[in-house]
């Protein structure tokens, strides 16, 4: 049980931020772009929120250099991707080489090797839910996580009414789906694409804050360790959807929890359990397509 | 077209290396870091450290080459330009030693160059012989630097609910076995060395106490900060270490966050990093650098430096060993009870020092191929 | 191409390059360095010096390879993300092969080793051709996934398998003098980049005259297309993803035996010599040529940057930072017929009437 | 009083010249006929209408105000609408959510006096107010259908409820006819008549020169981007439109009255052939027919009743789940695409730009698609570059195909060429058999006509043709024998000579009639 706890408490950590990159992945996939740049994003938004905590230490400020983070860089992405018509890969490529070299530059000026923000998680909010704590196990599992895990969690929800309920939800899909059908009705689909570039920009910015503030309490390149590529995986896999998505995304968090909890109590074959999370979803997709294919009497071939 | 590729001829020579020309017979003395980079508050920054105060001081030329990528063209490329002692602190010896494609190492090319190698008996052979007589191989022996941590860290343990205050640590309660934590960044020699000083210490202080401790450790997290350390590691303190101690780069920055999260105690290592989480540090384990560096640059200048030789640095050269503590200090209670703890701890950590300094306590050196076995130590185990 | 075309190319190449340049500048002004040195430095040394051309083009070697294998895949209109894992596979193995078989002389065991790379490259990339081939498995993510996978197997492998047990660190056995390619003209430079340019000629004549560069061509262009007109889909789709997983593993051997020796953690280094092949393909649009040029630069600029590193005291960290910017301009076209060009027509005073095809 | 007027519009890609010096107008309240080969600028000309596109010299104008329109919504602001002929509907929507793109129906909150709009849709009204519009219009639709599970035929209602929606009071309909059922394409006219009654203008883009007879009051005639006859249906007829739009006098329908050269040997034989879709509905079921030497055996039907998936059967790109394919003799159930065509099978396939001919490949590429591999063409791997080019240039003289270079790509042509290239490479591996789909769809008169022509003398070499068509005159004028497919499943069987439309409308339309012949016959 005890085990079953620990992995369950480490998958709701190890998901948040995989589920917000998937859900910002999942609005320039509905509007047909592939962002290779999720990581990039993440970090950059993992880095503005190191650099206001390093040196103003406002938790709030943090939270919103985070989110501008991730609207510079989701217009930088735009414009060099949708105005200029650059090639989307190369562009989100170079998003997240700038990131990358962008922070290291920076550690360099400050002649430091990360920007810890350990310190002010003291004023990070956790949430204390009376009701939920008391219950057993589940309060245990449920209660005082900081603010933005639970944020990742509910904003399953809130991209899906984004996405389905919402004028602007119909206009991005549609624009992805069939920009024709979006351009005949008079509808401005570069500024469409433009606007969920950059909300989605705004969610993997705020997965660079979780990673930043509430899991790692500092700031180094490297922290977004694939988390981006990971939830372009996860968005593949569900094809878009962001409930169906989000699961694969809960799924490699699960896959993770499980390895390292598992890796401790194996010994030397520990290094290989950490690939337990990409082996799994690599199956469930073969499976899936497998199955799918068992089904199908269609022979034909599409590039995704 | 033709204008394009002459207008962009005319712009590239346009340059003209405006780089400081060096007289010929000028001393030269290079450093290479290592992949933590330039400004890592430690291994490399110390190194740099002494270089420049040893370039001053004796007014020879000094450069730094802030790129741990291809250390074997930049130790190339040092070595072509006349470069007199060359430093790298890199793990990267292949093509120094071995043959980069000439049917030699670079070493064996560049005679009058003296190479100087950290960390590993890289130009030693499997007899014993030292392969090029031009390169100098540094180890230091944080194995005892380790073990004194060991020692604090069991000691400290021990006397936590007199030292601490409860309301800035939370302490797991010292009935039964107790528990610490060992994180190194890969299975190799040269981290094992700080996991077997330590749990040497420790098995000193539990044996002397006759208590029983357990380990917890892990050894592939690597060298980048990533959740899934900060869960193993968080995973240790929940259950029950109250100490640990991490040798993995990028992750000893988790440790910090796990500690300072879970209220507990920490040893960082390699620089003395003891105020980056002040309170948390008990205390950094220590390689000094700039000790080698500067006595080598020295040696150089008065023209007895050799090569082919290898220098090992423990406690008692100043270049391995751990903090003095004194961040740490101003955490401990203002009890009289608790200070007096803490001198006594100090002047316990002082007298291990000195054991190990003249002999008569032997640490295990993982470096130079020497193993330890728990099964020889009473009061220590393994937990996973 | 008519001349029109053939400047706009130049001007589209020339331009990115110089605001990444004068991007890099303010960075390197606010390090507190001089930017026309630095750049100097870099120009001179991997472009305008001889052994620092030699040093760019042995660089250029496996970039030359894994462009030239992701640019095959994404010809075929196949993403093969999975060329990094073929690269690291074969560089293990090829580290293991080439000690164990240390004895044999070098004519036989350079080609060995080098067929040994290609083998484990293309076993390495097997599983997900045949799953998009069977199954319409997205090549995309798995070969994705795959490469995180990989680099734990390899790493597990060279720590505990294939560990040399006298080094401190990780690493494997230092391959035999037999299996290390010689150096050239005194220089960096290796038969390894002329194995890369005869990979090059290879590809460009499968591009050019051979069938299966018409049926890539066609896959890539049309998938459902290809089908219906009768090409063997499936058999395809495992072969080209075969042909890039060996050139994959090909760039790894070799690297192996021209530059790394052993096998250690950062035989690939950072972002890792399969991901800049991805770049390369894409800056090279897909063409064999493309691909052989814009490998070259970027050698150059990967060995320029060692070079700044090197002889200046600007931080080393700069380089990534116009490495990042310079991609990110060459992911656009600047110049855009019918629009800026005319304007710049005045400037090289053509007096050839515009014609209207081509490019 | 004139509506739309158009003054010297000209417009042109790359070089090419869509649309030169254009000037008409629309009189309110009538339905003008916009009619042209394909490629002749029409559909160029509505755009530029419409807003979808600029023009680069002259002006239009709307109720004699000059407009100058950015976009469609523009155009829609001043009260034009278009039906593309080409769908602009989102599969994945429902009809209301099509129907209301772009102007959606949001929540409001009261807020005191004031009503704020929130970006939240609000389904419930859009459903109600376009449900009231279908029934005002009387369509036979439902608003909360998603637009793929939708036949062709609704489809285009949809597009028109969209603008009706809007309420627009010019309609553009881009060849809205082409994928239309004869009593669909009637129950289109009555549509049309009856929005004219109601004051609407109706702009209608065709090339099929019955319906402007039929439907429209007045005709204008596009021949290479020009206007080449503007005048009231009154002063004209079919001959006079066809010579206009063609430049030389065409044969309007072929003659049937070939001679029959069928031998009795069946060639090819399916026997209760089935599959079932992804979404697991059997949508081929139990087919079975034979074609013989000499033989054209159509298969007729509204769209969407199984032809596709029959077709995609019979090219090897669909498994079947029960019944046998045998050619020669041979079973060839569930072979691949490569080897059917080895054994002598050619396809002209129904979607042109997606099996049939690949847009970003040469003609040349295109020409050899499929027989590449053949001795002619390749030899150790390498390709022939000059057997390529001579079969290339052969078969673009033969078949009379109209390029502007021989470089380029498939993508330069118009969709009649690429048909004819399609034909080229089919009829010059000699099969023997020849499945042909939708084979004249959105191609001009002149190259139907020369369609059909080829597919005549193919089967008067004594080859077996099987002719899936949607286009019932087709079917008609070309078969010897027509089998009508219905839901997935063959209703009938007819003979060619014998049939009337009206017996072929009936079955494709389900019903069947008693004392319909056997399968076989």
């Amino acid at each position: 049980m005890d085990f079953l706890m620990s992995v369950l408490e480490s998958t709701i950590r190890f998901a948040a931020p995989i589920i917000l990159c998937t859900l910002g992945g999942i609005f320039t996939y509905k509007a047909n772009i592939i962002n290779i740049g999720l990581e990039g994003i993440m970090l950059f938004g993992g880095f503005a929120t190191a650099l206001i905590l390093y040196f103003l230490g406002f938790y709030w400020l943090s939270v919103l250099g985070a989110v501008m983070a991730g609207v510079l860089v989701g217009l930088l992405f735009c414009y060099f991707g949708i105005t200029r018509k650059g090639n989307f890969i190369i562009t989100g490529f170079a998003i997240n080489l700038l990131a990358m070299s962008f922070g290291f530059y920076t550690l360099a000026l400050l002649g430091r090797t990360d920007i810890p923000v350990v310190r002010h998680r003291a004023t990070m909010i956790r949430l204390d839910f009376p009701l939920i704590r008391d219950i057993p196990y589940l309060g245990r599992l449920l209660n005082n996580h900081p603010l933005f895990t639970y944020v990742a969690y509910f904003s399953i929800f809130i991209v899906f009414v984004i996405l389905y309920r919402t004028r602007f939800g119909v206009h991005l899909r549609v624009t992805g789906e069939s920009p024709e059908a979006a351009k005949a009705v008079g509808l401005k689909v570069d500024r469409i694409k433009y606007i969920g570039v950059v909300i989605g920009s705004i969610f993997v910015a705020l997965a660079g804050f979780n990673v930043t503030l509430e899991h790692l309490g500092t700031y180094t390149p490297v922290i977004t360790a694939g988390i981006g590529f990971i939830a372009i995986a996860a968005i593949y896999c569900g094809r878009g959807s962001p409930g169906a998505s989000s699961l694969y995304a809960i799924l490699f968090g699960l896959m993770r929890a499980l390895s390292v909890r598992l890796s401790l109590m194996i010994g030397a074959v520990a290094g290989l359990f950490q690939a337990l999370p990409y082996l799994t979803v690599i199956i469930i997709l073969a499976v899936v397509a497998i199955i799918r294919n068992q089904r199908t009497n269609v022979r034909s071939y599409t590039h995704e | 077209m033709k204008r394009l590729v002459l207008l962009f001829l005319a712009f590239a020579f346009g340059f003209t290396v405006a780089g400081c020309r060096i007289a010929d017979d000028e001393i030269k003395v290079g450093l290479i870091v290592s992949a933590a980079g330039a400004h890592d508050m430690g291994y490399n920054q110390f190194a740099i450290e002494g270089l420049e105060a040893a370039g001053d001081e004796h007014g020879i030329h000094t450069h730094v080459v802030t790129t741990p990528e291809d250390i074997p063209g930049s130790l190339e490329a040092l070595a072509e330009d006349g470069y007199d002692l060359i430093f790298s602190l890199e793990y990267n010896f292949d093509a120094l030693i071995h043959d980069d494609g000439t049917g030699q190492g670079i070493a064996a090319r560049y005679p009058d160059t003296i190479f100087v190698i950290f960390n590993d008996f890289a130009n030693t052979d499997g007899d014993g012989n030292k392969i090029h007589d031009n390169v100098i191989e540094i180890l230091f022996n944080v194995n005892e630097g380790s073990f004194l941590a060991g020692v604090a860290a069991a000691l400290v343990n021990e006397y936590h609910d007199v030292l601490f205050d409860d309301d800035d640590y939370d302490f797991a309660p010292l009935d039964g076995t107790r528990t610490v934590g060992f994180v190194g960044g890969s299975m190799s020699p040269g981290i094992l060395v700080f996991n077997w000083g330590f749990a040497q210490g420790i098995h000193y202080i539990a044996e002397e106490y006759d208590v029983n401790y357990e380990i917890y450790e892990i050894h592939d997290a690597g060298f980048a900060p990533s959740s899934s350390n900060y869960d193993t590691i968080d995973s240790f303190y929940d259950a029950g270490a109250n100490v640990i101690y991490a040798a993995a780069g990028g992750v000893n920055v988790n440790l910090r966050s796990a500690a300072e999260d879970n209220k507990r105690l920490m040893i960082d290592v390699d620089a003395d990093l003891d105020a980056e989480q002040p309170g948390r540090v008990l205390t950094s384990v220590l390689k000094n650098t700039n000790v080698p560096v500067r006595e080598l640059i020295d040696m150089f200048m008065a023209e007895e430096l050799e090569g082919g030789v290898d220098y090992l640095y423990d406690l008692d050269s100043g270049a391995a060993g751990i903090t003095d503590m004194s961040v740490i200090a101003d955490y401990i209670k203002d009890t009289t009870e608790a200070q007096d703890a803490w001198t006594y701890i100090l002047g316990r950590i002082e007298e291990v020092h000195d054991l190990i300094a003249d002999g008569t306590i032997d640490v295990v050196n993982a470096q130079i191929g020497e193993t330890l076995d728990y099964d020889d130590l009473s009061h220590l185990e393994r937990a996973n | 191409m008519d001349r029109d075309g053939r400047i706009m190319k130049v001007l589209n190449v020339l331009l990115p390059v110089f605001l990444a340049l004068l991007f890099g500048a303010v960075f390197i002004a606010i390090a507190g360095e001089n930017p026309l040195t630095t750049y100097a430095t870099l120009v001179q040394r991997s472009l305008f010096d001889f052994r620092g051309l030699m040093q760019t083009l042995h660089f250029a070697a496996p970039l030359i390879l894994t462009g030239l294998a992701i640019g095959i895949s994404f010809k075929a209109g196949l993403f093969n993300l999975g060329v990094e894992a073929c690269l690291l596979m074969s560089g293990l193995f090829v580290a293991v092969l080439g000690f164990r078989l240390g004895h044999l002389p070098s004519p036989v065991l350079i080609p060995l080793l080098l067929g040994a790379g290609i083998l484990v490259g293309i076993l390495t990339i097997i599983i997900p051709a045949l799953l998009k081939a069977f199954f319409n498995v997205s090549e995309l993510v798995v070969t994705l996934l795959m490469n995180y996978a990989v680099i734990l197997l390899v790493m597990y492998l060279a720590t505990y398998v294939f560990r040399d047990p006298s080094r401190g660190y990780i690493s494997t056995h230092v391959i035999s003098s037999n299996a290390i390619f010689s150096r050239l003209f005194g220089t960096r430079l290796t038969l390894f980049f002329f194995v890369a340019l005869a990979v090059f000629v290879l590809a460009f004549v499968i591009y050019k005259y051979m069938r299966l560069g018409y049926e890539m061509n066609a896959l890539g262009k049309n998938l459902q297309f290809s089908e219906a007109v009768g090409i063997n889909v499936r058999w395809k789709i495992v072969t080209i993803m075969s042909i890039s997983g060996a050139l994959g593993g090909l760039a790894g051997a070799g690297w192996m035996m021209s530059h790394a020796y052993a096998y250690t953690p950062w035989f690939s280094t950072n972002p890792g010599l399969g991901w800049e092949g991805l770049l390369i393909s894409l800056l090279g649009s897909e063409s064999p040529l493309g691909i052989l040029i814009a490998a070259i630069f970027y050698g150059a600029l990967k060995y320029g940057g060692y070079t700044i590193a090197r002889y200046t005291s600007v931080p080393s960290e700069i380089i990534g930072v116009i490495q990042a910017f310079l991609i990110l301009f060459l992911s656009i076209q600047f110049i855009r017929r019918h629009r800026l060009l005319d304007r710049f027509k005045g400037w090289f005073k053509t007096d050839k009437s515009h014609t209207e095809e081509g490019a | 009083m004139s509506i739309v007027q158009t003054k010297g519009i000209t417009k042109s890609y790359d070089g090419f010249m869509a649309n030169k010096n254009i000037s008409f107008q629309v009189d309110e309240g009538e339905i003008k006929a916009i009619v042209g080969e394909n490629g002749a600028g029409k559909t160029t000309l509505m755009n530029i209408i419409y807003g979808l596109l600029e023009p680069d010299e002259g002006e239009i104008l709307i109720r004699d105000k000059p407009v100058a329109f950015k976009s469609p919504a523009d155009a829609i602001a001043h009260g034009i609408g278009m039906v593309h002929q080409h769908f602009k509907l989102v599969p994945s929507l429902t009809v209301c959510e099509n129907v209301l793109l772009g102007i959606e129906e949001t929540r409001n909150v009261k807020l005191g006096k004031k009503t704020l709009k929130t970006p939240f849709i609000d389904y419930k009204k859009e459903t109600r107010r376009v449900q009231e519009i279908i029934d005002k219009y009387g369509f036979n639709l439902s608003a909360d259908t998603r637009v793929r599970n939708l036949s062709v035929g609704a489809q285009q209602k949809v597009e028109i409820l969209k603008m009706l929606y809007r309420d627009v009071d010019i309609i553009i309909l881009d060849e809205p006819t082409s994928v239309l059922t004869p009593q669909e394409i009637r129950s289109l006219f009555e549509t049309m008549r009856w929005m004219k009654e109601h004051g609407k203008t109706i702009l209608f883009i065709t090339h099929k020169l019955k319906e402007v007879m039929d439907v429209s009051d007045s005709v204008v005639v596009i021949k290479d981007g020009e206007i080449v006859g503007d005048m009231p249906k009154a002063e004209t007829d079919e001959v006079d439109i066809a010579r206009r739009m063609v430049g030389r006098d065409v044969l309007l329908e072929v003659e049937k009255s070939r001679k029959k050269r069928t031998e009795d040997v069946l060639i090819y034989e399916v026997e209760n052939l089935s599959t079932v879709s992804d979404r697991g509905v059997e949508v081929v079921k139990n087919v079975s027919f034979g074609v013989r030497r000499g033989e054209i055996l159509g298969v007729a039907g509204v769209e969407g009743n199984g032809q596709t998936e029959l077709l995609y059967l019979l090219m090897g790109l669909m498994r079947a789940t029960r019944g046998r394919v045998r050619f020669k003799g041979k079973n060839i159930t569930n072979r691949w695409p490569k080897d059917i065509r080895r054994l002598g099978i050619g396809i002209i396939p129904e979607d042109r730009y997606l099996h049939g001919a690949c847009k970003e490949l040469t003609i040349a590429d295109n020409i050899i698609a499929g027989y590449h591999n053949t001795p002619e063409l390749c030899s150790w791997g390498f390709l022939k570059k000059k057997s390529i080019e001579e079969r290339r240039d052969s078969l673009i003289e033969k078949f009379d195909v109209r390029i502007s270079t021989k470089e380029g790509l498939v993508d330069s042509l118009s969709g009649g060429n690429t048909q004819k290239l399609i034909v080229a490479r089919e009829f010059h591996a000699d099969p023997d058999l020849l499945i042909a789909s939708q084979p004249s769809r959105g191609i001009d008169v002149g190259s139907i006509e020369y369609m059909h022509q080829s597919l005549l003398d193919f089967a008067a070499r004594g080859k077996a043709v099987l002719l899936i068509s949607s286009e019932l005159s087709e079917v008609m004028s070309l078969s010897d024998r027509i089998i009508v497919m219905f839901r997935g499943e063959i209703i009938g069987e007819l003979d060619a000579a014998k049939a009337s439309r009206e017996e072929v409308g009936l079955l494709m339309a389900g019903i069947e009639q008693k004392g319909s012949a056997s399968l076989h016959g």
